[in-house]
């Protein structure tokens, strides 16, 4: 039956800078310093190598279970760098570059992962948020604070992280209806690494698209090759500028893959094929990267070989320090602490039971 | 002094708290333009304008996790759920992060937020208008649940409440808004969160009740001093939790009877908590067994039934004088 | 920057048949009976007064709170009408007009609205789920019923109603994206009646038209003029022949008005401009009907006036009714049926309490 | 007999009753392809189809308020929430309707649903993994709760629920999945819900516990009859609601003495009840007060200090032995 359209003005784009081979659409190349570029790379592949290094602890029975990053770095190193450090940034569980690059501590996550919760740690003047487990809960979060800045007049924005299966949470939908509504400074970074756990992205939802979701909020979405550092670098560069500028939020979809395991818990070979992970090899964000750095000449093969050794032993002096530090820690009458500001007689008598329970061992 | 209804003294204690400090806001669904609706934000939006007395669209768990949020960026948001009944929509919110962020961050984030929410029965309501669900706040670690029993006590809890460095869940009791007045200073007034008050005194034995069960309390023991000579201490909770027992554990050494009173679910429900800390604490003191007179473990029915639900002074007298009698 | 633009075979439609002084789009008219028309004006009309005696009722102090539906009569009959009677209908708390249509007795609703619980009582072969108050919630029932239909490969559908303030709730979201991923035979009927309390639909959402928040789980959306019957028909139509035929979920966003209260315990005076109202009094649903029907001769001035006696003594035949009918009811004790399919020990010895305590009253 | 572990256990209910009634199906977070996180539901996707086995979208307030829509429609859905601490995400639905669709349409519809989940700690897992908040369910009047300890039981409670034509919430305690094999019965067998059971006989002292801490109860039981002479009773409650009163008042009538075991907080937690129960029915028979041994009214910590909150064979013979003393 003929109806009258309604025009939406609305468009989705997709963004690719650097193809899988490194391949530059020059006209499209984004103006980073060269200094930039180099401390991009060497966090790129510092976090590849710590990511590897933990999944060894694991297995040896040292760590409990974490969320390896492995093919994520360029959709999150990209985003992240184009922050300032007073803006804030909103992880999910599985950010561990973007982490790193703001500076939450190798160690602390490691001692997170071993069990231990002080490794949780917020430092005094930091702005990024500890992990957040239950998925896309921490969207509501990311645009309360960005709520906050606009309420206080302040210039900061924020960024939250989170994947491609928690856009199925309602809190994601409510989340990005707060931030159409009220035009917060809050820059969603979909990390859609095509599997959430065992489902895979199609089965997440029916639309084209992830970015197209924008739209139900009258916000702007894009869709980036997450596999190219250069790509997500200008779409989050653009997005964090509109923020600033009191345009609002932006929505924007990295198209990457999770190369290893959902967590050390998982085992992918039960529902997916090994031929996808190696296609999806072929398009690994750090080796683009390293020849776009190559032909730019901020980047030789030695330069690579030294930079590895210099990770390794960065590594091996954070496991060492690591090791120190458990063995301080583990009394258990810590568990009642920060629990409120100031603790109430029934958290102090039962702190006492604790403290009688232990030296009686 | 004014005498004021709980509406009127709960929105006063939200504006003098707004013109003080800055930083608290209000937020939820209709507490802007409508002034909320039972009124308790009235006048708000015009004092201080719609960044800061925030009509959010129609979601629950955003109400919650957004203040959350502003939280975490200095703010101290008092949030109001429309009905407790509803608040469930937030409750993965309140529990996995208000009440946790402080521990998570390790000390670095304090979520100092209200969330408002009328409670309980007596307003002929819908279904999901009537409930009375405190236990699920208060068996969540992390969270302070904090329901007042009349005007004078909503307003100066609530001010603590706000200045409470921890999440605090404020439950109002809706059949008291407009049930009573009570003269409220127009002056500062706080009460301590976690603190209760014997509102009675007595030798005989000891209710322990909060909220809107407060007033049929008082008066099921004002009916037992005159028709059976019985002295009946009476305590007020207030906080919920963190629970003080103190007060209760004195009152019933003293009188070795205590009856609890609430409109919650009996089974599993608040009083439960009461019973075994007195078991714990003052066994050797009870001299019977300890009465709940309360709401049936049954959804609360439309208002028909709902007086048949909610303890009354009869079924209040009627535990008192089982309890007096063993 | 330039991007390449992602085609995504989308585009939202508005829906007017007959506009507001009632002449009609001859091309764009449904083929309905004569029959069907007029019961589905008498419809309207009954539920109108109806509505309005309740508001009476209520005033008066003989009823508790209840939600009016004035003005939204054409956007409930002229979806509802296209069911078959195995079809299942799921409202929301405003559908009063749907839900007579579907054979709920007025009477049951008057014990609801008066505190008798015995009110939304389910007939043993009606297949209309009872009102549901917390806002959004049922859309997930809806699709659980759809998608246990289409497992049992029965032919039904289900059509859900809700209004525009629920299109925030995650539950919202979370529902269309089950009826995306799994193309259940669901219509989502959204009331758009421009107000949620003293929300006004665009502080609800910056997005342009709730239809378009279909496009976010890639399911078809249209607008229709909701105070045109036959325009919501004609799209209700189509969504449930698609739904029946396997093609999945439609939504539907009526454009329509509360001309009323939002419920008898508000004042919209606080919050909303009398002009406007006035405005759309002027698009009322039924006048331009009428008119439709009239120049169909399907109707007259005479027809009216009978009809309008006749509906005022059945009504009245329902007070009366109610009013014996509360008489018999309001057994304290039977608060304690349908807990449980079999009474649980403990609700046994409470309900024994509460008759003994009815005993010595 | 077949020995299993209660992986195996609850895997062997739900194909046969898939098997045996073509309206039962399994929803949830990659229980299809996956089998589910801790592959108890390997192999029905082979077995019975996407259709039956269905892989839902990330989202748990969906999960359960579809399985409410296809109850409605006659089907008979085991969902599963994949770990008890993102349950909340759906304690709406559960609440204000799968709880109350019965009362509501006065009768006319069963929400015939299980919701099953893993909780409790014990895996070395990150936060919200380990949380035991059983009583949010408990205290909710309309939904049955059930917390099997062991294979056998697991499999025979998680029949009967499935059968059971109101919503049941079945909490796994993850720490026992393979923590132990039983003999498992190939043909069918049930268990009441609504009912415990007395697991070790005694007369000296009774303990009530259910779920992991079944185990470690047992152990202490054992200890206290080598070291002390004391002849413990055991109870494993198997329900937690509609608690099962009889068996334990029964018990403490004989023993005098009582110690509840749980993982859960202590405040406002499952024992406060039994104690209400408890002193409410058998107040003259109590020789000593009953003691609670339970985890602590803080978020559960991240696993290096897990076991000092969970409560173990020391820390139950320690209550135990102050309640004897006593
Ligand atoms: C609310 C909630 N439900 C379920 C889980 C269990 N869970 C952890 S990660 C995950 C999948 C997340 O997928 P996605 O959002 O795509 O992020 P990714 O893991 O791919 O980074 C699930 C189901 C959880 N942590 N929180
Ligand atoms: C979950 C929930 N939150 C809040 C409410 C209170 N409430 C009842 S109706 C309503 C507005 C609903 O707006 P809309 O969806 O547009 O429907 P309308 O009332 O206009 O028909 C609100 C906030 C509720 N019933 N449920
Ligand atoms: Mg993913
Ligand atoms: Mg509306």
């Amino acid at each position: 039956m003929p109806k009258k359209e309604i025009d939406l003005e609305y468009k989705i784009e997709h963004l690719s800078i650097l193809n899988q081979d490194g391949e530059l659409d020059s006209e499209l190349e984004p103006d980073i310093s060269d200094d930039l570029l180099i401390r991009m790379h060497r966090m790129m592949l510092l976090t590849r190598r710590f990511d590897e290094r933990m999944l060894n602890l694991q297995r040896q029975g040292k760590m409990g279970t974490f969320a390896p990053i492995k093919g994520q770095e360029a959709s999150q190193i990209g985003a992240v760098v184009v922050l300032e450090d007073e803006d804030w940034m909103v992880p999910s569980f599985r950010e561990m570059a973007a982490e790193v690059w703001r500076g939450k501590e190798m160690v602390d996550m490691l001692l997170v992962f071993a069990g231990f919760n002080e490794g949780s740690r917020v430092p005094e003047k930091s702005r990024t948020l500890p992990v957040c487990i239950p998925v896309a809960s921490q969207l509501l979060h990311a645009v309360g604070i960005a709520y906050a800045i606009k309420y206080k007049q302040e210039k900061n924005v924020v960024m939250v992280f989170h994947g491609d299966g928690a856009t199925s949470e309602g809190d994601f939908h409510e989340s990005l209806n707060f931030a159409g509504v009220f035009q917060t400074p809050c820059v969603f970074v979909c990390q859609n690494n095509q599997w959430a756990i065992s489902i895979p992205r199609s089965k997440q939802t029916r639309s084209k698209t992830l970015a197209q979701k924008a739209l139900a909020y009258g916000l702007p979405g894009v869709q980036v090759d997450g596999n190219d550092v250069l790509a997500v670098y200008s779409a989050a560069k653009e997005a964090v500028e509109r923020a600033r500028s009191g345009k609002g939020s932006t929505f924007i979809e990295c198209v990457t893959y999770r190369m290893s395991v959902h967590t050390t818990a998982d085992d992918p070979s039960v529902y997916r094929d090994d031929d996808e992970v190696k296609q999806w090899e072929a398009r690994d964000p750090i080796s683009r990267f390293q020849k776009y750095l190559k032909d730019k000449e901020l980047l030789s093969e030695d330069d690579i070989e030294k930079l590895e050794e210099e990770i390794k032993s960065e590594i091996k002096g954070v496991i060492k320090d690591w090791e120190d530090k458990m063995k301080k820690m583990g009394d258990p009458a810590d568990m009642f602490e920060f629990q409120y500001a100031e603790m109430p007689p029934h958290l102090v008598s039962q702190k006492e039971e604790v403290e009688k329970n232990k030296a009686n061992r | 002094m004014k005498k004021m209804t709980m509406v009127e003294a709960i929105n006063l204690a939200l504006k003098q708290e707004m013109e003080k400090d800055e930083d608290v806001l209000v937020l939820g669904e209709d507490v802007g333009m409508d002034g909320g609706v039972f009124r308790v934000t009235k006048g708000l939006l015009d004092a201080y304008g719609e960044d800061r007395v925030i009509d959010t669209p129609l979601a629950e768990s955003m109400i919650a996790g957004v203040s959350i949020g502003m939280a975490i960026h200095g703010l101290k948001p008092v949030c109001e759920i429309q009905f407790s009944g509803f608040s469930y929509f937030s409750f993965h919110q309140m529990e996995a992060h208000a009440a946790r962020y402080r521990g998570r961050s390790h000390g670095r984030f304090s979520i100092q937020m209200v969330l408002r929410c009328p409670y309980g029965g007596g307003v002929r309501a819908l279904e999901h208008h009537s409930e009375s669900r405190e236990v699920y706040y208060a068996h969540t670690p992390g969270l302070k649940m904090v329901i007042p029993s009349g005007p004078r006590k909503a307003r100066a809890l609530l001010v603590s409440a706000i200045r409470d460095p921890d999440p605090v869940i404020f439950y109002e009791p809706k059949a008291v808004y407009r049930a009573f007045r009570e003269e409220v200073p127009e002056d500062e007034e706080t009460f301590p969160i976690g603190q209760s008050e014997v509102v009675r005194e007595g030798k005989d034995l000891t209710f322990i009740t909060y909220g809107a069960m407060l007033k049929p309390t008082i008066d099921a023991a004002e009916t037992l001093k005159e028709e059976d000579g019985v002295e009946a201490e009476v305590i007020d909770l207030l906080t919920i939790s963190p629970l003080d027992d103190e007060k209760f554990t004195e009152s019933v050494q003293k009188t070795g009877r205590a009856v609890i009173v609430h409109e919650a679910h009996r089974s599993f429900g608040p009083g439960a908590e009461m019973i075994a800390r007195l078991v714990e604490k003052s066994f050797l003191y009870l001299e019977a067994p300890i009465c709940r007179v309360t709401g049936y473990d049954v959804v609360i029915p439309l208002y028909q039934r709902e007086k048949d639900y909610i303890p009354d002074v009869k079924r209040i007298l009627k535990g008192a004088r089982e309890t007096l009698d063993f």
